[in-house]
């Protein structure tokens, strides 16, 4: 590599096969206590429907299985590892403390049909995070079952079918801005909407004219993400909730970019109806290689008689329990009551804060942003000038000169230390480089972000090729994805030799 | 706050480079009037120390200590050590999803395996890595068989889980879709003849569950040559998946919706869990959810990537399969951990002496109560009628520290006072004894107060 | 590389400054719960003895706690990682069961000064590991206070002294191998024994003539450790214990290599009179870095008087207790009881082992390193063809020609995914090559360590130069151990820049 | 066995390798009469699940949500999660020492800070990691301080912890070095003329503790006068390492010997703990255990290595500076990791919130029973004599879940019913408050019986 980095260096790695390649009959990692009831014939038991052999499942001892694991962990990046500034995603620091309280006893073994009378603790975990969910975004109501964002989103715009419903009619379209997040439109068509597109104005805000232009009564719904993926506050946001409201819509608000508002401002405020949040972002829960998540959805008054079954309430005599006696609504959108695990850590998070805390984290989140705009403004393309909220977003337009792509740039961010930012989207901005860095990182690691980001700008004027061909400081090099997808091996085969 | 990597000097040096005097600035573009002027009203910073000992008192609050004989879709495994260690890695439990394939081979390398051991024990082609749970898994997979089949309606077998069944009605109706559902035999299984009158050219999918939610194993094979004459396809949903390790699969399934968090996942009060679909090769394009497939990097090397992301939202948008973006990837690799711990063989064994269990608690309870469903094979859990009601029983019950089975008169008013039962390998024959003790009990006072009703009568 | 090798790549990893490096005042990872009871003037209570400054301690945040520890950690390799063959070290697996039981809430927060009432937890696991490890010695009685091996042979030596002395004199001499341990001689001086060389014959066993020659009245005690350094089982042991038992000496073993003997052989059966043991090698508690450990001593009644205070006893009432009262003991080498944290552990690998597991478990680390032998003869010096117990010593000899020495070998195992085997003694061998497999390592993993070992036997051949450079592939080269010891830089000074 | 990577098919084919027909052929070199052919008398192998349900028990017998007064060298300091999330990562924690600096660099970087933060805080130049705990680190200095001076005999302060003091009794027996011991005046310090008439030519070393056994701070400086005019070395030994957030170390000291278990380590009953020696540079040669030293590797890249070996059994053997080998690394990591998260100001308020704690409840204490050594200032301990043995008092504290100070007779049979008091950060005012009520309620009935007896005497 030509330019020397103080943020990595290759060091020796473990190879590890597949735990298939390691299993030998007669190996075990595995152990039941001698049983304490009689043994039983499962043959006589079960007939046809025994099951007579487990095929290629492994045979492997503890070691084993530790070394396999923990090796295949050093071959990820992680928060834990530095920066990991992919925007959209807010990937901040996942406190400790959160999964020591979610492992206690009583919390990770308690029963979803356990009595009431001796589930009073999740109740109240549930109960006190939901308050404080309302009061951070200023709706008045809450759902904590939704499972992640996406579900979160499916979850708000049922409320909306139903509360159109009770008005006579479901009506026929949502509409939704080009540079929105692609669980929007597809949670639309779940829900049997047609998705209407509205066109982002010069600043990547909703144009406000197409916007009243394009709604009618047949819209039921606005879905906005506030601030939105270019990570601008949408300034006209009053005039937009007005001209949804005087044609009877209602104004989703995909609270996915939360980390931006937190204590600063409220959607409740500003005339949002319906909201998810995404505790795996902006409330610090793992996001563990992909999940798991929780996306409750916070609504006004008006869609209460919708929430989703069943709803925790104070009972008279003060304990705390569920109602599941709501005609009116959507019904269940999974079993249980969401992924409780996620709410422990979610409100550890909370009380952690406190309000200054809370408000200092949206603060630094928004500076850090607005430092990395600064630091990379004029080496990179900043198709949009707007204020930058807590994520920037520029375009590989200057490196396209030298064939240079943004997912170039992203992999050669690899050799420099660096998980990538986001390249997928948002499509209003061609070869977009969408960077969130969070509020949990220090100027030190945002000053060698920005240092590893102006070196590749110049390593793309000076050698274009080397970095086509990042990265170079990686196990495996890049990975052809075109074939995986041609011919796709989806498990592995006893045939198959590595 | 002790989680933010800021001095006041780096604040300051970083306004000063970005230009402006206060971090007020910075949100000077959003409108005073929504700009909040005061602390928000949640409880103060608590040191980590109060924190502890204020879940920890929430913790005591929840049943901590009972032995508990509940099932009905979250059940009670030993969960091996292994697994909170290995997902503890801060590689694991804070990387995100591996869209960025060359520094994240560990997660993707796992979900490979993942998928592969989920084929081998449900004996399908081809298994996602995941859904959200066992109950969206059902609700998918029939979305996943209307699309196969340009069909638009949805036959239910009543011996599914009653919140499965709940999800899939919220998730069809607005898609409407007509559900139709039918009834259980004296068996606990489905009700054949019933099911046949009720599929018709626009079935689109049967789903059933087995083991059903009563714990009996349906006859699958029966139930899938009956589904497939029709030309619908057959959906089976598993919520007990340990019974894998000695019950057949439905290999006759065309799409399997499974959900595994009794493969070392907490009972958590409900979740996370871990939904998982597992299908044919020939379905897989409309398949939800993500795949991991195996490659080559440009030296030959292999290695693995997400794959066929042209199914999902973020390239397909209002086209694509599902709208499932963060999925469940690390509650995934708890049950790979489990998977891998037993194996081919201890997962048997596993499995065998929750059988084992089962059946001397229900000979026991079926000494005194109603044994349901007698007349079909069963796994880990059965159904007891007791001339009681069921939760009068179990308020007792908690005296002894015993949480009792589940009363079905919710979801199940026909069976009245009858209530699902559910041993595993964690349920000690003595907490078995006392609780039969305590239903004895019940019978017996309940036979004694009839009696004497009954002398009365004479007395007349 | 010439060779490739199957065991491990290079790959990106994250570099570190120091923690002082990345302080700034007013950053903090921690906070205290408000105080219940009024606040203090410390000026006023503690005067001048009241402290104003902490100086150069750091100020730092959460995450960058998290960040910094989590970095330096994949600088190290580990057992979890791979084979860890050091000679003498048992580097044998971890169990993690072991780390849950001994984090329960009652044993980790155990005082060791409250009431025996309530301790009798921790009173019944000492129990129950002092029965377990007397019948696995085959010893009369045992104490698990000595904090690791080499405080168990200062115990050991102190009773031996004590024991002397109660018989008229503590006579002079301690008779040590020269294939022993430093910490032998070394623990000899510090209970005031001159140490006398014994020379091992060809075999690489006690010269049992010369022994005979050199026992007399003046001789306390043989430190024996068997099997020995060399790995081989002392055979005429029976000779050698009657031999110091005619003269009215002692035999003490030196039980650090017992991973050879468990369930198979008992040191009190043949002789030996007082003996340590390491938990933290043979019973898997973890190495941590350098410990803690765990060095219990095993005696035979004769020497049950001198046993160190206090001593755990079943009461009259059945409870446990501690007995204090013992006139003739050697007194305490340790405050308190021991390290109860790896009693723990060390229980609970015997616990899961049983019977049958710890001969397993014996006869497989045997079974290991005979195969390591095999794999390695004739492309290493073998000094000595004595029959290989658990561990197998080889020479540089060979390579030397070549100017290649044990240390360059090892340095280049590196480069093979391996930690290095260890070097340094027993200084009969000149050059020693000193490998334990240890039972945890599979068939697979030790036929890739002896695939690395021949090709690096070729390489001396063929590009000696590059072995002697090695390690290759690790973030830091070779480093001065030299310049460090001639000007030590021992802590890290806020003038000194990195 | 689960531990053990092997199939018998592995096994078989090894045996065959080897050349040997079975693995007795092994052990066949060890004489017949001495190979044991039965199993070993030890508990049959356990699941898993077993073992965790076996220690839950024993955990639930030994003390398990008592609030606790005791101090006396062991401390109860709140533990931040951070640490053990930490140590408990496989590099740390399966790592052997660090002589491979090459694969070793995490653990030695470590080390180096933390010498590096124990200087800082103890005012000395170097520090050493580890010693085995307090009581062999101060027995070790003194061992040390007799090579630096080439003298024999040893003073030590009846103040200094009695333990401490019979570990050091036991260590300087066998090496002819005798000792004497001098009292303390009321205030609890060390007595001063007793020091000077007892310090020799002969005397290498003066010991004590400060804060000493019963929390009181000893006014080092001027101790550090009498001893260093009589060409002595002053050894100090501190037990409550949090003391130093807000007590001035003992920088007259020549050495320190330090028990660093408040910082981070769990009470563990008794062990494991950290011992730290700290000196001046100048006295680094004769210095017991691992040091780690700063270097450049060959592309002159920043390192650490362990350094000064040649102190060390492995390269000395019987000229060493102690036999120490293994000692206490991942406690070391773990006392790191609590200076780390403390660090400048948070161990001073940490130190201050003990301090208040004590305060109250000195006083407190003192309305009822006598607060002795009240004439000099202390940390977080404090000794209160009761009328009745503190026995007594303590077993009825068992009822209302609360462990008493420890009671000192056995100890200091002439300080009669006196206990020593402990108050950290985790110290409640209520808990407090309710000993503080036994003790009040155990004078009142005392007081009564006098009286009674009184009356009685009258009576005749
Ligand atoms: C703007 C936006 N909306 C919605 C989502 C979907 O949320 P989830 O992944 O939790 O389903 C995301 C997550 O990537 C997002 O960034
Ligand atoms: C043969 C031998 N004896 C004694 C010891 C010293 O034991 P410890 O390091 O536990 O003090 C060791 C440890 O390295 C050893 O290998």
């Amino acid at each position: 590599m030509k330019h020397v980095t103080q943020k990595a260096t290759r060091h020796v790695n473990q190879n590890e096969g597949l735990i298939f390649e390691k299993s030998s009959p007669g190996k075990g990692a595995w152990r039941l206590p001698p049983l304490d009831v009689p043994d039983v014939d499962a043959a006589e038991l079960l007939g046809s429907s025994e099951r007579k052999d487990l095929g290629q499942l492994p045979e492997v001892s503890e070691i084993e299985i530790i070394r396999h694991f923990t090796r295949l962990s050093t071959w990820n990046y992680a928060i834990d590892l530095g920066m990991y500034p992919l925007g959209s995603c807010t990937m901040k620091y996942n406190p400790r403390v959160n999964e020591v309280v979610s492992r206690l006893e009583g919390l990770a073994n308690g029963h979803p049909y356990q009595p009431e009378k001796i589930s009073q603790g999740a109740l109240r975990i549930m109960k006190t995070l939901s308050d404080c969910l309302i009061e951070i975004t200023g709706m008045d109501d809450i759902t904590l079952q939704p499972a992640a964002g996406a579900q979160g989103e499916l979850t708000g715009l049922l409320m909306v079918r139903a509360y159109h419903e009770s008005k006579g009619a479901p009506r026929k379209k949502i509409l939704i801005p080009d540079s929105a997040h692609g669980t929007n439109p597809a949670t639309a068509a779940m829900v049997g909407y047609a998705v209407e597109n509205l066109k982002s104005n010069a600043n990547g805000m909703v144009d406000v004219a197409a916007l009243s232009a394009q709604m009618n009564e047949q819209v039921a719904a606005l879905m906005l993400t506030n601030p939105n993926t270019l990570g601008v506050f949408e300034q006209e946001i009053h005039k937009i909730a007005d001209l949804m409201h005087s044609k009877g819509g209602l104004l989703y608000m995909d609270g996915a970019n939360m980390n931006a508002l937190v204590g600063k401002v409220r959607p409740g405020d500003f005339g949002v109806d319906v909201m998810h949040l995404n505790l795996h972002k902006t409330f610090s829960t793992p996001h563990g290689g992909g999940g798991p998540g929780s996306g409750p959805v916070a609504i006004k008054k008006i869609l209460r008689p919708f929430l989703p079954t069943p709803i925790v309430v104070t009972k008279s005599d003060g304990t705390l329990g569920f109602d599941y006696d709501r005609p009116q609504s959507v019904g269940r959108v999974r079993a249980f009551y969401g992924n409780f695990g996620m709410f422990v850590r979610a409100l550890a998070y909370t009380l952690a804060n406190g309000p200054d805390g809370l408000r200092q984290t949206t603060e630094d989140a928004v500076l850090n942003a607005n430092y990395i705009r600064k630091g990379l403004e004029g080496v990179y393309d900043l198709p949009y000038s707007t204020p930058t909220m807590h994520e920037v977003v520029f375009s590989d337009k200057l490196q396209l000169k030298k064939g240079v792509k943004t997912m170039d740039i992203a992999k050669r961010l690899i050799d420099y230390g660096f998980h990538p930012y986001t390249t997928a989207f948002p499509l209003i901005v061609p070869g977009a480089l969408m960077i969130e860095p969070t509020e949990s990182e220090s100027k030190e690691e945002m000053d060698l972000f920005i240092e590893a980001m102006r070196a590749i700008a110049e390593e793309v004027e000076q050698d274009p090729e080397m970095v086509l061909q990042a990265p170079h400081s990686t196990r495996v090099s890049r990975l052809d994805e075109t074939a995986a997808a041609r011919k796709p091996v989806l498990r592995w085969k006893p045939s198959q030799s590595h | 706050m002790r989680y933010l990597p800021k001095s006041p000097a780096d604040r300051e040096s970083m306004l000063k480079a970005i230009g402006v005097r206060s971090v007020d600035d910075l949100f000077a573009f959003i409108p005073a009037e929504y700009r909040l002027e005061r602390d928000l009203k949640v409880p103060r910073q608590m040191a980590e120390s109060e924190i502890v000992d204020w879940f920890r008192e929430r913790s005591r609050e929840n049943g901590d200590g009972y032995a508990s004989f509940l099932g009905a879709g979250a059940y009670s495994h030993y969960r091996p050590v292994v697994i909170d260690a290995l997902i503890s890695r801060g590689e694991f439990l804070t990387a995100y999803t591996p869209y960025q394939a060359e520094v994240s081979q560990g997660t993707l390398q796992s979900i490979f395996e993942f998928q592969t051991m989920i084929c081998e024990l449900t004996g399908m082609e081809v298994a996602n890595a995941s859904m959200y749970d066992g109950s969206t898994a059902a609700a998918e997979a029939v979305m996943m068989a209307a699309r196969l089949t340009g069909r638009r309606s949805v036959v239910i077998a009543r011996s599914v889980h009653p919140e499965y069944r709940e999800v899939l009605a919220t998730y069809a109706f607005h898609q409407g879709m007509p559900l139709s559902t039918i009834g259980f035999a004296d068996t606990g299984r489905v009700d054949i003849r019933a099911l046949e009158k009720a599929i018709t050219e626009d079935t689109a999918c049967v789903l059933i569950q087995s083991p059903n939610f009563f714990g009996t194993i349906e006859d699958v094979a029966a139930i899938a040559d009956v589904v497939h004459k029709r030309g619908a396809k057959l959906v089976v949903s598993i919520a007990e998946a340990v019974s894998l390790g000695i019950v057949e699969p439905p290999r006759e399934a065309d799409i399997i919706a499974m959900e595994a968090q009794s493969f070392g996942v907490p009972l958590g009060f409900g979740g996370p869990y871990c939904g998982v679909i597992a299908t044919r090769e020939q379905f897989v394009r409309q398949m939800p959810g993500r795949l991991v497939g195996q490659t080559t990097d440009r030296n030959g090397k292999r290695g693995f990537v997400l794959t066929l992301a042209t199914r999902e939202q973020h390239i397909r948008r209002e086209k694509a399969t599902s709208n499932i973006c963060t999925n469940q990837a690390l509650v995934a690799l708890m049950v790979n951990i489990f998977m891998t711990i037993y194996g081919k063989i201890g997962l048997r064994e596993l499995a065998k002496q929750n059988l084992a269990k089962t059946v001397y608690a229900a000979k026991s309870f079926g000494k005194h109560g109603k044994l349901l469903f007698s007349g079909a094979p069963r796994f880990n859990e059965f159904v007891i009628q007791t001339t009681e009601d069921p939760k009068a029983i179990n308020s007792r019950g908690l005296g002894h520290k015993i949480v009792g089975g589940l009363p079905l008169k919710k979801f199940y008013p026909e069976l009245r006072n009858a209530s699902l039962w559910c041993c595993t390998e964690m349920t000690t024959r003595s907490s078995i004894d006392t609780a039969v003790g305590l239903v004895a009990e019940s019978e017996r006072s309940q036979r004694t107060t009839d009696e004497e009703s009954a002398v009365q009568e004479v007395g007349r």
